[in-house]
């Protein structure tokens, strides 16, 4: 039986070991934190239909519990990569057919832009925290209060040359929107701003999620970059940036803000690049064989890419990735 | 009741403007006054109008007014015969028969028993529809019956209370005392023959003062209500004679026209708003109901398309567009006389010419219409003065239709010394709106005015334009409003077309035109609104089986567009594809 | 505030032997700060330090005026290193924030296009005859405050701190532009949290106010105030800046750029005239001091000896404030007792009514 | 009073905590379809009056939803209210009607 590990248990990389299991392959998850489920874990709903995050990954797990080929190996990190083998952090070196990298992205660390005070005032915080404060159903300032005016900036950590992050993160806008919708919902007196560089609605049901939370929410949109953001005698967060639609400066005292964090690639995409002769984009995600007709291959035969390793990508398309994945994989197994 | 009514009219007329009181004296002695007598007959009792449009409600008013005129006239010309020939008030018949019976005065005289029975039961089946309409308006060809305000009720009620206690009451005097005809002497004598004496005793004097009390409480209400219809439609009528029209600020003549309102609510049932929309409390009816009350509110008065499809059929005749204008213009207007100081100067204009095209800020968004006059004008070898090619001053009717008549009028003065600074002699507009404005407020003598369907039939006519026909062409032709309606123009785009092709007419034509629902008289409804109304719209016109939607308005084309796959075209593009 | 982001940025200070360069707003509205900078650092620390007569101005307020061109600053520059070199020293430190951005992005320009250095040598050499060697160390004079910061609080005979109440001080700080902003590395803790003022101000015992204006640029931008017609650009950034801190209640507010400390200064006094509002307790403005004025209040050194009396709002409230004796008659008095003539009276400067001339005339 | 010569410069900054937003939740309370404009410029592009005078609708409604009142009226006043902008708006929003409230809500300011 041919045995393919998969590196990454988050939901590109448990979609494509189900895939796989139903096609007679041994697989191995090696997943490097205690439990499998990747950032959507941490995630509350998902965009543009509000389902539960927690639905998908049950779904998955339901999927990946069932077959009986699958060896899940938490707590388990992969130091180097050949298309034959994997070795962990432990030291451990295990041998296989061929490697799916499914391993995603990292979340930009907001500390970088320090103007805009994360880690600094007790109130900002990102767009994860506040994914985790809406699973513990528990959204308040930090002083126990209920916010009044909330502010959410998109673009922290993406299409920003100053923290090298040239690339768009792709999903921070729907993001924010989603968010300041449930913070409506949440806080029906609070005022809502979202500062945003472009508004990206790049799919199915997005830009009607948008014009609701416009119309329907009274959603505040400010097209402007936050420049910088400092305390209030009144122990507020003042924020400034140009409303470049009518292109005035603009000024707001706000209770808390909310930075929509991107996705950046992962260090270890490096040791990819040098260790396993794996090509890296510019923006430091991996490079797939091709854009159209190889996405899911990379430049080394029998090392697979699934999810967004390859690029920021949201949930629906990492599952279809992780699909994608599988199929190239048992194609290539069977021409091998 | 008289009282309340006289002090109305009486300070009503003494308000009316001077233009309008020399208007009133002028008329006063020429033969409209015998004319208007005769229109009284036609409208006040026979209700000749609603006849026309819907049979039944015409049987229903006329029933109701012309038989309860009767039964008050041959009353009291049997008064008069009972009591010998002295003067009798026109009421005195009211209590006829009660008195009549107290004073002992049994003879009867059996041709007035009939008639006045005769008459009843006229008035009768006329209660009985009305109260049926109520019920079930569909019945009766309504969709939707007036939804009256609770006052209106209360005289609606006594009003229905009158005639069949009448009826009762009269039964019961002749059950007791004989006499009455048919009816009542039918009924009565199935009474006494059904009930006992001590009852109908028992039972007289109440029934008789409960007709006395629905009477009088009618009566009371009457001048408040909507009942005061009965009697302000008459001096309305005189006063149309005499040429007197609502204008676009209010006057005092207007009071005639929004009090002549019955109420009666054919005006529902026209207006797309209520149709498509299911808007159900904006239409004419509520509109002239909440002006007479001074509680007229904006977002009524503005929930208007002006489309003039209620005004079509209104039996009363009462300008609505008009009035309605005026009311926004008494909400709206403030005089500002600076407002567009920064045209001065202004002038964009290309081109030379007698003949100038204004072709309004919405032909701007439909170049095709643009580019198929350009052709046109240069196959008709016609030397022309743009007036707006690239960019005019908006001709003011839009602003109008809001009711900011004033500054509306600024950009008017504008455009007319635009036309005149440059000498010519006709203005042809492809956009109705401009059209209408251009004819009805610009007072632009010495420049013929005409629509851009009306100009080209002319130079087909002249042999300026020499046109393809192809009966395998088909087209269907959509009239706005404004040009319909609103300037009378229906018959030009469509001898146009007819000299193109096949013109196959919607179910809804002419005068009965549906608006395109982007109206910009209306500021009220939404975007998916007018699209819905602009959807309903290209579904008739798709149904005729056409293959090219024709329109003669820019912005209806505009608006029809949204709401089908078919090509919608504007006339002159029709023109201009089809040159020989 | 959890602050922590200064100590990402962190530059090397060099603790002895400076070649000093004047100051030209400093040395005429704040001359005793410099006086006693050098005091400080020579006496009081025990530094080698030289101040030489033969440097020139930096030309900068030339150059943000475009009046002045790249190369001519730039040889302008080579001339004072090479002066520093001749006299034997590696450690540049300079009194003005101007200054102190034009050597840093000089130096960078010539990082970044060796080409520029290269003709510099060739202008300086032809005009002068002189060669210049790059400085080892650059520093501002604040930074070498703060490198000695805790130094000088061990020597200190008091604390910034309410002589009354005993309750720290409540400073606000404010940070020449071109200090960090252009290069976030070349000062301590960044642009966006600076703490070169801040870190003094704690170790010597008064508490920072963080108030939301605190980045905002004080309005001195050369153009700006050089033409009459801007100047109210100008006072509008003061203006918005004092109205950010008033509620806040500040002691004082200290700065180490020589230009934002005259034009916070000086523009209470016209804000004053102009709106008849004055900032801070009591009515007569918020004192603004150089932190070489702070450094000596907290070392003990007279306000006078200072040159506080060249302050347009009246420090006297602060020191009474702060339990500092002084002489309200020897105010107006300059070295040798000279009559050093004293300003017309104002809402913010209307303090010691009593000098000897008032008496003597 | 000194002459200096100059004034203090008025802040151009939109300061959302002393702007007045009474008057701006009215007008987006009455017409929440306003707060759907994603600022295209539509509007303005096809202005009638816009092409004959500095007008800019879009800009104008923008600074009353942050509660700058201050001028929008006369701004306002130079629309010709032709229909245009409702037309071309992609959001579909009742533009006239939106002029029409601003007015009726600012006529004060």
């Amino acid at each position: 039986m041919k045995h393919i590990i998969i590196i990454g248990g988050g939901v590109a990389g448990m979609q494509c070991a189900s895939e796989l299991a139903q096609q007679g392959v041994r697989v191995t998850i090696l997943e490097k934190e205690a439990d499998t489920g990747g950032k959507v874990k941490n995630w509350h709903k998902l965009f543009p239909t509000f389902t539960p995050a927690s639905d998908v990954l049950s779904g998955l797990r339901h999927k990946i519990a069932k077959a009986d080929n699958i060896t899940i190996k938490t707590g388990c990190e992969a130091t180097q990569v050949t298309p034959n083998s994997v070795r962990l952090a432990s030291g451990e070196e295990l041998s296989c057919d061929a490697v799916v990298i499914a391993t995603g992205y990292t979340l930009f660390d907001a500390r970088i832009k320090e103007e805009y005070g994360y880690g600094i005032y007790d109130n900002v915080i990102t767009a994860a925290d506040l994914e985790e404060m809406f699973n513990k159903n528990d959204v308040r300032l930090a002083d126990g209060r209920v916010p009044r005016r909330i502010a959410i900036l998109h673009c922290v950590g993406s299409r920003d040359e100053k923290v090298c992050q040239r690339h768009c993160s792709k999903v921070c806008c729907v993001t924010g929107v989603k968010q300041a919708i449930e913070l409506k919902q949440l806080f029906p007196s609070a005022d809502v701003f979202n500062f945003y560089m472009d508004i990206r609605m790049f799919g199915p049901g997005y830009e009607e999620m948008y014009r609701e939370a416009q119309q329907k929410y009274n959603v505040h949109f400010v097209r402007g970059r936050i420049s910088e953001v400092s305390p209030t005698i009144d122990n507020r967060l003042q924020i400034k940036a140009e409303d470049t639609l009518t292109g005035r400066p603009l000024k707001i005292g706000v209770d808390m803000l909310v930075l929509l964090i991107g996705m950046r690639a992962n260090d270890m995409n490096t040791t990819l690049e040098t260790d396993s002769g794996l090509q890296r984009q510019a923006s430091g995600f991996m490079q797939p064989k091709d854009a159209f007709l190889g996405n899911a291959e990379s430049n080394v035969e029998g090392i697979f890419y699934a999810g967004a390793i390859t690029a920021p990508k949201n949930v629906a398309e990492a599952l279809c990735d992780g699909a994608t994945a599988a199929l190239r994989v048992s194609d290539w197994l069977r021409n091998k | 009741m008289f009282a309340a009514i006289i002090i109305k009219y009486v300070s009503w007329l003494r308000a009316l403007p001077k233009s309008d009181l020399v208007l009133l004296g002028k008329g006063l002695v020429s033969p409209q006054t015998m004319m208007a007598i005769w229109e009284v007959v036609c409208e006040s009792l026979l209700h000749r109008r609603i006849f026309r449009i819907n049979k039944r409600l015409g049987y229903m008013h006329m029933s109701l007014a012309f038989g309860w005129f009767l039964l008050i006239v041959v009353g009291w010309a049997e008064t008069v015969a009972y009591l010998g020939a002295r003067w009798v008030p026109l009421q005195g018949h009211v209590f006829f028969k009660y008195f009549a019976a107290l004073n002992g005065i049994n003879t009867h005289i059996a041709i007035f028993d009939f008639v006045m029975d005769l008459l009843l039961m006229f008035v009768l089946s006329g209660v009985a529809l009305a109260w049926y309409k109520r019920r079930n308006s569909a019945k009766l060809g309504m969709k939707r019956a007036t939804q009256h305000i609770f006052f209106d009720k209360i005289a609606l009620t006594a009003l229905w209370f009158v005639f069949p206690v009448r009826l009762i009451a009269e039964s019961i005097t002749a059950a007791i005392y004989g006499g009455g005809g048919f009816l009542t002497g039918g009924i009565g004598k199935l009474l006494s023959m059904v009930v006992s004496d001590n009852i109908l005793e028992w039972a007289y004097e109440p029934i008789w003062w409960i007709y006395s009390l629905a009477l009088g409480v009618f009566f009371m209400a009457m001048p408040f209500s909507r009942y005061m219809h009965i009697f302000t439609e008459i001096p309305l009528i005189f006063l149309r004679h005499y040429k007197l029209r609502p204008q676009d600020k209010e006057k005092s003549y207007d009071n005639f026209e929004v009090e002549a309102c019955s109420r009666c609510g054919i005006c529902i049932d026209p207006c797309q708003l209520q149709q498509q929309l299911g808007i159900h409390d904006v239409q004419s009816v509520y509109f002239l109901r909440d002006r007479r009350y001074n509680m007229l509110q904006q977002k009524i008065a503005h929930n208007c398309l002006m489309c003039g499809r209620c005004e079509q059929v209104c039996p009363v005749g009462i300008n609505l567009n008009t009035l309605r204008l005026n009311s926004r213009t008494s909400m709206r207007n403030i005089p500002n006389e600076g407002r567009y100081n920064y045209l001065r100067g202004k002038d964009y204009s290309m081109g030379e010419g007698r003949v100038g095209y204004f072709a309004g800020c919405m032909t701007l968004l439909t170049p095709n219409t643009l580019h198929a006059m350009e052709k046109i004008f240069t196959a008709a070898r016609e030397n022309v003065w743009w007036a707006d090619k690239d960019g005019g001053v908006c001709c003011g009717r839009p602003m109008k239709l809001t009711g900011e008549t004033d500054s509306a009028q600024n950009m008017m003065d504008f455009n007319k010394r635009l036309f005149k600074q440059h000498d010519i002699t006709t203005l042809v507009t492809s956009c109705p709106i401009c059209l209408r404005v251009f004819r009805e407020e610009y007072n632009l003598e010495g420049i013929e005015v005409l629509h851009h369907s009306e100009y080209i039939l002319r130079l087909i006519q002249q042999g300026r334009l020499r046109i393809k026909y192809n009966a395998e062409q088909t087209f269907t032709y959509h009239d706005p409003c404004e040009l319909g309606r609103g300037s009378g123009i229906y018959e030009e785009p469509r001898a146009v077309i007819e000299a193109i092709g096949k013109l196959l007419e919607t179910e809804h034509n002419r005068k009965n035109a549906l608006c395109c629902g982007s109206s910009l008289a209306n500021t009220v409804i939404d975007d998916k609104q007018q699209l819905s109304i602009a959807t309903n719209v290209a579904e008739e016109m798709d149904s005729t089986g056409a293959k090219t939607l024709v329109t003669a308005c820019p912005l209806c084309k505009k608006a029809i567009a949204r709401g089908t796959r078919s090509k919608v075209v504007d006339l002159s593009e029709i023109v201009a594809g089809n040159l020989r | 505030m959890k602050r922590s982001s200064w100590t990402d940025y962190q530059k090397d200070i060099a603790d002895d032997h400076y070649y000093y360069a004047r100051s030209c707003i400093r040395q005429n509205f704040f001359p005793g700060s410099e006086k006693v900078f050098l005091d400080i650092l020579g006496k009081k620390l025990g530094r080698d330090i030289f101040d030489d007569p033969l440097h020139t101005s930096c030309t900068g307020i030339g150059y943000h005026s475009d009046v002045v061109p790249l190369e001519t600053i730039m040889t302008v520059v080579a001339r004072q290193f090479a002066l520093m070199s001749e006299a034997g020293y590696e450690n540049f430190t300079s009194s003005c924030i101007t200054s102190f951005g034009i050597y840093t992005e000089l130096l960078a320009t010539w990082e970044e296009f060796p080409e520029t250095e290269e003709k510099t040598r060739e202008n300086l050499y032809k005009a002068t005859g002189r060669e210049f060697k790059k400085p080892k160390n650059l520093a501002h004079t604040s930074d070498v405050i703060f490198h000695h910061r805790e130094e000088i609080a061990q020597k200190a005979v008091r604390k910034l701190v309410n002589y009354h109440t005993g309750e720290p001080l409540k400073v606000v700080e404010h940070i020449g532009c071109h200090y960090a902003k252009i290069f976030p590395k070349s000062g301590i803790g960044g642009s966006e949290f600076p703490y070169v003022l801040a870190g003094m101000v704690e170790s010597w015992g008064g508490e920072l106010v963080d108030y939301p204006e605190r980045r905002h640029c004080c309005g001195f931008g050369f153009r700006n105030y050089l033409v009459q017609a801007n100047r109210g650009y100008s006072i509008a950034n003061s203006h918005k800046k004092l109205e950010s801190m008033a509620p806040y209640k500040p002691d004082f507010i200290v700065c180490n750029c020589p230009g934002c400390s005259m034009f916070l200064d000086k523009w209470q006094y016209t804000i004053a005239e102009m709106e008849g509002i004055t900032y801070g307790a009591g009515g007569t403005g918020i004192p603004v001091l150089t932190y070489e004025e702070m450094a000596g209040l907290v070392l003990g050194y007279d306000p006078w000896e200072l040159g506080m009396q060249m302050h347009q709002v009246d420090v006297e409230p602060l020191l009474d404030k702060m339990g500092i004796e002084y002489n309200p008659s020897a105010k107006y008095l300059g070295r040798n007792g000279k009559y050093i003539g004293r300003p017309e009276r104002a809402i913010v400067n209307s303090c010691s009514e009593d000098t000897i001339y008032k008496r003597r005339f | 009073m000194i002459n200096f010569g100059f004034s203090i410069s008025r802040p151009r900054v939109i300061d959302i905590d002393r702007n007045n937003l009474n008057k701006s939740k009215e007008i987006i309370a009455e017409m929440p379809e306003l707060q759907a404009c994603i600022g295209c410029g539509s509007c303005t592009a096809t202005c009638t009056a816009g092409n004959l005078t500095e007008y800019n609708f879009r800009k104008v409604h923008t600074l009353v939803r942050r509660g700058e009142y201050q001028g929008a009226y006369e701004e306002l006043n130079k629309c010709m209210l032709c229909g245009k902008c409702r037309l071309v708006c992609p959001r579909g929003i009742n533009t006239r009607g939106v002029i029409m409230l601003i007015k009726r809500k600012l006529g004060d300011f």
